[in-house]
């Protein structure tokens, strides 16, 4: 196994990995803030990718098809904060979870619904398309390494408006004591619609980004959504650094335990045998560090302490 | 179309219609991911009834959710309380060995449109299954034989990590002569193909094949296009059928794939099976709707000589397929699968839309692995 | 002077640059009511949390009957026989009186692994959880939804469930918390009654009530206990003004 | 009008009952399986309500248990099908075709299983709780997929019902009284549980855990036994439902069937004993009707459910008695 192969998977993993932070980062912020789980987070990344297809394929232009994802996402978000998510907020778990599944059944119907059952086309644009050649020879696809420069600017631009501007402030007091902000004066429901849109549009510029690289069909979204659970676990619900650093987590232990378990297996096996149970722990590869990263500290590397 | 449908609906509603003489169940899918594929399947079938002008013909349609529980449910109401002759219309392997090996020694008559496990070619085939479609193997032996004539020499393979996937990969290397330049089996429902375009870039190998159905062919072609990677490719049909060749886009121009029909295959029935089924529908036709439309079109043949209820002579009538099928020349082999002409295609643009065309034969008169392993 | 049922040695308690606890030891003396005062703020609830072991001290230790209980669990020490109240009424609202009640009975009758005949049938739970809320005068509300007591009915019900225990100590933290002027009075005298059953450890901030029934007062301050003796050394100690009143000596 | 719960149980029950016998009647065989179905999934259910409803655990990874008993029942089977030998190491088995050994094997298995779950997994509480038994239900999936040997993805056809002593179990009519009775015997047994000191405990520790803790009990402790004994309900459910269907296969691992039985258990009444019955009941006619009007039945199967959770406290048995449910 080559080193340039090494790197290659290493980028790999950390373009998955970014892509899951834009859905994490979502889920941790409406857990943090108004302390809901939000089961329909996949639903907004599959309207992310469907906006995008849809006004990509009639204007011709990758660019408004991000801003069809951003705007879109954002809607279905404040649309489904002020018309459902809003009632759910003092609700026990059971029932955030229960109503946002039916979400996901209304949303998944509804979107085949509309635009039919065959899967929609969107391509990345030609500006972006093919492979660049890295320092030491690596010839690595130029749009992948874009989402990885997208993906760490959003993160940093994230950290900034969470630590330094006003409504970021609204938003970490919000975290700490719900009742207070509203005494001091904050509007605090239209602070959560905010919030709401706000991870939706991440999520929706995530399904719009990966969009163009996979296939934009309904059902899309629910893959992603479980691994951004795991994510936030990992990383402690409700922590914006945990996100992160448990995305990169799950991003690299994905693909490259998929890549090099078969390989080692392969020191014992014959290959076959070795490819077919390689992939089969690999696949459950992130349960496992979910559930170690729970035994060591059961509420996640940085979530607050129970 | 409208009036299809409302048709269609208002027999599966209306359990005993007083002049239906055959009932035929069928159970496809139709929402959720893959309903694109059963939606073709109904179509066709449908077109090819209606255009038969029987009305003694009901058929009972019912959604699977590509849920095996589903389906085995349904199959228990087409056959305890629809009390159906014959049925089709599953899509999917899995499904299959749910509902047939139950079905048909329950006396009904079970006809493919689509799925083709090996154990019901082989050692579970039974003289009430037909399978109009393919065995699930052919069109990657196809791939393997084309892979030879085109002069490929070290395949880079790749399929998910299940059955269907085990199987194509299998498939493949029974007729490929050349070596293996890697072997790898994806997981199922991947939408990730980064790592594997790696190690095809690292390795040495002069070709792909892969075997990734619905969203994960589509994903694997774009990243592919995207990686620079210019090794020509082959695959099954599944990938760049009609459906979702258009979701694909460029990144499909110029692979090879195989398939036992494509629409400009040069015969009379294709020929009007291709312009109906745009007047009907507004959209091209599917290798899916093809295998519904020759499906409905084998039933209609036999139910000509024979009555279900005589199952002995139904069963001689479906075993001859004295019908016009899509594909041309179609029979049955000794344990009920086809063997037929298997074509390579490219992908090509008309216009705005992107089709294939053939290019060469893959296999001739090609038959199944399993067949010997059949008693019937 | 005889063996202090229960005793801390030394507790402390860092949270980060906050000291919940430092050094503070205290005991427990049969048949007495000890009652510990402070400011908000000063460690008391901590303390408990410590003594009934929901919280880990950095150091020092627990002492129940001169035995280590320091590395128990929470239940352990119950069943060891610390019965403690709560702050704020922490009972099971779903459920009746009466079944709060018999919760409380089930581990000292070992009934909790039981899985047959109903919990309210059962004779020998029934008589002892009917007897401690007969003892703090509920007994007319035992059929009654726990959530539709009043809020000084369930500072009763939660005497009355620590009550259950038969515990060796009781321990409790401000269970006249919200009462008004009649409320008080009465769970004064219901406590005033206990001290013959087992001791209680009291922290309280009605003063009216500490005052009353107290044998002896420990004053906290900054996580430290700065002085502790009767009402009147209490009411006499420089410490203590200065540290309620700000009084230079 | 308000109605009492115990009235509404036996009406529920003997509709249950009557429904099938009718059926058999008027010779309407699918109306038969559709009834057994509903028993089925209202059995995985009751064993999901005694960890959910009545201990608080909202495990999001039941199917694990369901899909337990499916494959204990699928190997079970095969290697008795096709006599050939299951070697596991201490001990290797000939498998089995009688029911009642298949209930047992899928009971311990599942119970052995949630045990281990529990363990690690009520070291968590709260949204992590939902995440990792999420997490479990999905390592068993993945697992179920790439195991080759029992069929993978494609599952596992058993060809024939299994056996039980003196009835054919192929006739619909007799598996379905084969089910219904089982179901019966666990709602008695639940009921005497719920009634029970453990279930008075077991009950408090979802309400309030310092609370148990203060009088002396170890609610983990407490928690981890209804975990066990839901988990092998659950399993219980699953192996009648793979040989209802004479097939199992990974979907009964999938997340959206742990979903499923909680949804049955909300519709009806969460910590209700027949609440998961009246769910399930509702459910498999909603699947039914409203499968057969369209096809997109999941848009109103979304709809129902958000009414129910937004406005229906206390599913359909807090509809008609007036009482909210156990809160979770």
């Amino acid at each position: 196994m080559s080193s340039i192969l090494i790197v290659e998977q290493i980028l790999n993993g950390l373009q998955f990995g970014v892509m899951l932070f834009l859905m994490a980062a979502g889920l941790t912020l409406i857990f943090g803030v108004m302390g809901l789980i939000n089961l329909a987070h996949g639903s907004l990344y599959m309207v992310g990718a469907f906006a995008a297809a849809a006004v990509a394929g009639a204007t011709g232009s990758f660019f408004l098809g991000l801003v069809a994802a951003l705007a879109s996402a954002a809607l279905a978000g404040a649309i489904i904060e002020i018309v459902v998510i809003r009632r759910l907020y003092d609700a026990p778990h059971l029932d955030q979870v229960l109503a946002t599944f039916a979400l996901i059944l209304i949303f998944s119907e509804g979107t085949r619904w509309f635009f039919g059952s065959f899967p929609l086309f969107l391509n990345i644009p030609q500006a972006l398309s093919g492979p660049v050649t890295l320092p030491g020879g690596i010839e690595y696809p130029l749009y992948r390494l874009s989402l990885i420069v997208i993906g760490v600017a959003i993160a940093g631009g994230l950290w900034l408006f969470i630590e330094r501007t006003r409504i970021g402030i609204q938003i970490r007091a919000g975290e700490n004591d719900r009742e207070m902000i509203a005494v001091l004066g904050v509007d605090i429901s239209k602070l959560y619609t905010l919030v709401f849109a706000l991870g939706a549009a991440l999520a929706g510029l995530a399904g719009a980004l990966v969009g163009a690289i996979q296939s934009v069909q309904v059902g899309m979204g629910e893959p992603v959504l479980i691994l951004a659970f795991v994510v936030i676990v990992i990383g402690g619900i409700g922590s914006i650094r945990g996100a992160f650093i448990g995305a990169l987590l799950v991003g690299l232990t994905d693909t490259l335990g998929g890549v090099f378990l078969p390989e080692f297996l392969g020191l014992f096996m014959e290959p076959g045998a070795a490819q077919k149970s390689g992939s089969a722990i690999a696949s459950m590869g992130i349960y496992i560090l979910m559930g170690l990263v729970l035994i060591w500290r059961p509420t996640g590397l940085f979530g607050a302490r129970a | 179309m409208k009036k299809l449908l409302l048709a269609a609906s208002a027999a599966s509603l209306l359990a005993t219609s007083a002049f239906a003489e055959v009932k035929v169940g069928m159970i496809t899918t139709l929402s959720g991911g893959g309903a694109g594929l059963g939606l073709d399947v109904r179509d066709g079938f449908l077109l090819a009834i209606e255009q038969s002008g029987r009305d003694d013909i009901e058929v009972v349609i019912e959604d699977d959710q590509r849920k095996p529980d589903i389906a085995v449910q349904l199959s228990d109401k087409m056959i305890q309380s629809e009390r159906v002759d014959v049925m089709t219309g599953i899509i999917w392997s899995n499904l299959a060995m749910a509902v047939v090996p139950a079905a048909v020694n329950q006396n009904v008559f079970y006809l493919s449109p689509n799925a083709g496990p090996s154990a019901l070619a082989g050692k579970g085939c039974h003289q009430n299954y037909f399978n109009v479609a393919w065995q699930n193997d052919n069109l990657h032996e196809a791939a393997g034989a084309y892979a030879n004539d085109a002069g490929h020499k070290k395949s880079f393979i790749l399929a998910p990590n299940y059955p269907a996937g085990t199987d194509a990969l299998t498939g493949y290397k029974r007729f490929f002569d050349g070596d293996l330049a890697g072997e790898i089996y994806t997981q199922l429902g991947q939408t990730d193909y980064a790592a594997e375009l790696a190690q095809i870039r690292a390795s040495d190998a002069d070709s792909v094949f892969f075997f990734l159905p619905g969203g994960m062919g589509i994903s694997f072609l774009k990243q592919y296009a995207d990686s620079g990677i210019d090794l020509p490719v082959v695959g099954p049909a599944f990938s760049f059928d009609q459906g979702i060749l258009q979701a694909v886009g460029d990144a499909a121009l110029g692979v090879v794939n195989t398939s036992q029909w494509n629409k400009d295959i040069d015969n009379p029935t294709n020929k009007a099976f291709v312009d109906s089924f745009k007047a009907e529908y507004g959209r091209l036709p599917s290798l899916y709707a093809s295998q519904g439309f020759d499906t409905a079109n084998l039933l209609l043949s036999a139910l000509e000589k024979a009555d279900p209820s005589d199952a002995n002579a139904f069963r001689e009538a479906l075993r001859a397929a004295e019908f016009d099928s899509t594909r041309g020349d179609f029979a049955f082999g000794p344990n009920h699968h086809p063997v037929q002409t298997i074509y390579a295609r490219e992908v090509i643009k008309e216009g705005d839309v992107f089709t294939n065309k053939i290019i060469g034969t893959a296999l001739e008169a090609h038959s199944d692995a399993y067949a010997a392993e059949c008693k019937m | 002077m005889s063996k202090p049922i229960l005793a801390t040695d030394a507790l402390s308690k860092q949270f980060g640059a906050l000291t919940a606890t430092h050094d503070v030891s205290i005991d427990l003396n049969p048949g007495e009511i000890h009652a510990i005062i402070g400011p908000n703020g000063a460690g008391k609830s901590t303390l408990i949390k410590q003594i009934c072991g929901e919280i880990h001290p950095d150091s020092g230790r627990v002492l129940l009957d001169d035995r280590d209980v320091s590395a128990l669990p929470p239940h352990v020490r119950a069943r060891a026989g610390l019965g403690r109240t709560f702050q704020i009424s922490d009972l099971c609202m779903e459920d009746t009186v009466l079944e709060n009640a018999i919760l409380g009975c089930l581990a000292i009758e070992g009934a909790s692994w039981r899985f047959w005949g109903a919990a309210q049938k059962s004779k020998t739970l029934r008589s002892r959880a009917e007897g401690a809320l007969d003892r703090v005068g509920l007994a007319n509300f035992r059929d009654t939804q726990c959530s539709s007591l009043s809020h000084g009915q369930r500072r009763q019900l939660e005497v009355a469930v620590a009550l259950t225990l038969s515990p060796r100590a009781f321990v409790m933290d401000e269970p006249m918390a919200g009462l008004g002027a009649e409320g008080s009075r009465n769970l004064t005298a219901l406590l005033d009654g206990l001290r013959v059953e087992a001791p209680i450890l009291l922290v309280e901030h009605d003063m009216d009530a500490v005052f009353a029934l107290a044998d002896r007062i420990s004053v906290m301050v900054y996580g430290a206990v700065i002085a502790t003796g009767s009402a009147d050394d209490i009411r006499q100690s420089a410490d203590v003004r200065e540290a309620y009143l700000g009084e230079e000596v | 009008m308000r109605v009492t719960e115990r009235y509404i149980n036996g009406v529920v029950l003997t509709g249950l009952l009557v429904l099938p016998i009718w059926a058999l009647a008027m010779d309407e065989p699918f109306t038969i399986t559709l009834a057994t179905r509903a028993v089925v999934l209202a059995l995985a259910a009751v064993g999901l309500n005694l960890a959910l409803g009545l201990g608080g655990m909202v495990s999001l990874g039941h199917a694990a248990f369901f899909g337990l008993g499916g494959y204990t029942m699928g190997i079970l089977a095969y290697h008795a099908q096709t006599y050939s030998t299951l070697n596991l190491g201490l001990f290797s088995t000939d498998g089995t075709t009688s029911m009642p050994l298949i209930w047992l094997s899928a009971m311990v298995i599942s119970a052995l299983v949630a045990f281990f779950i529990g363990m690690l997994s009520l070291r968590t509480t709260g949204v992590y709780f939902i995440m990792i038994t999420l997490a479990f239900g999905q390592m068993f999936f993945y697992f179920a997929i790439s195991w080759a040997q029992y069929g993978g993805e494609d599952g596992l056809s058993i060809y024939v019902r299994n056996g039980f002593p003196g009835l054919n179990t192929l006739v619909p009519i007799q598996f379905f009284g084969i089910c219904f009775t089982l179901l019966c015997i666990v709602l008695f047994l639940f009921a005497r549980l719920q009634a029970s000191p453990f279930g008075l405990a077991l009950n408090a520790t979802r309400q309030t855990r310092s609370r148990v803790q203060a009088v002396g009990l170890n609610p983990t402790r407490i928690r981890l036994l209804a975990f066990v004994l839901s988990g092998a309900i659950t399993g219980l459910a699953g192996a009648l439902f793979a040989d209802l269907n004479r097939f199992v296969s990974p979907t009964m691992f999938s997340w959206q069937l742990s979903g499923e039985l909680i949804v049955l258990i909300v519709i009806g009444g969460v910590g209700r004993l027949m609440g998961p019955v009246i769910g399930a009941c509702v459910f498999v006619a909603l699947e039914h009707f409203l499968g057969a009007l369209t096809d997109y039945w999941h848009v109103y199967l979304g709809v129902v459910l958000l009414c129910i959770v937004l406005f229906g406290r206390g599913g359909l048995i807090g509809l008609l008695t007036g009482k909210e449910g156990a809160h979770v």
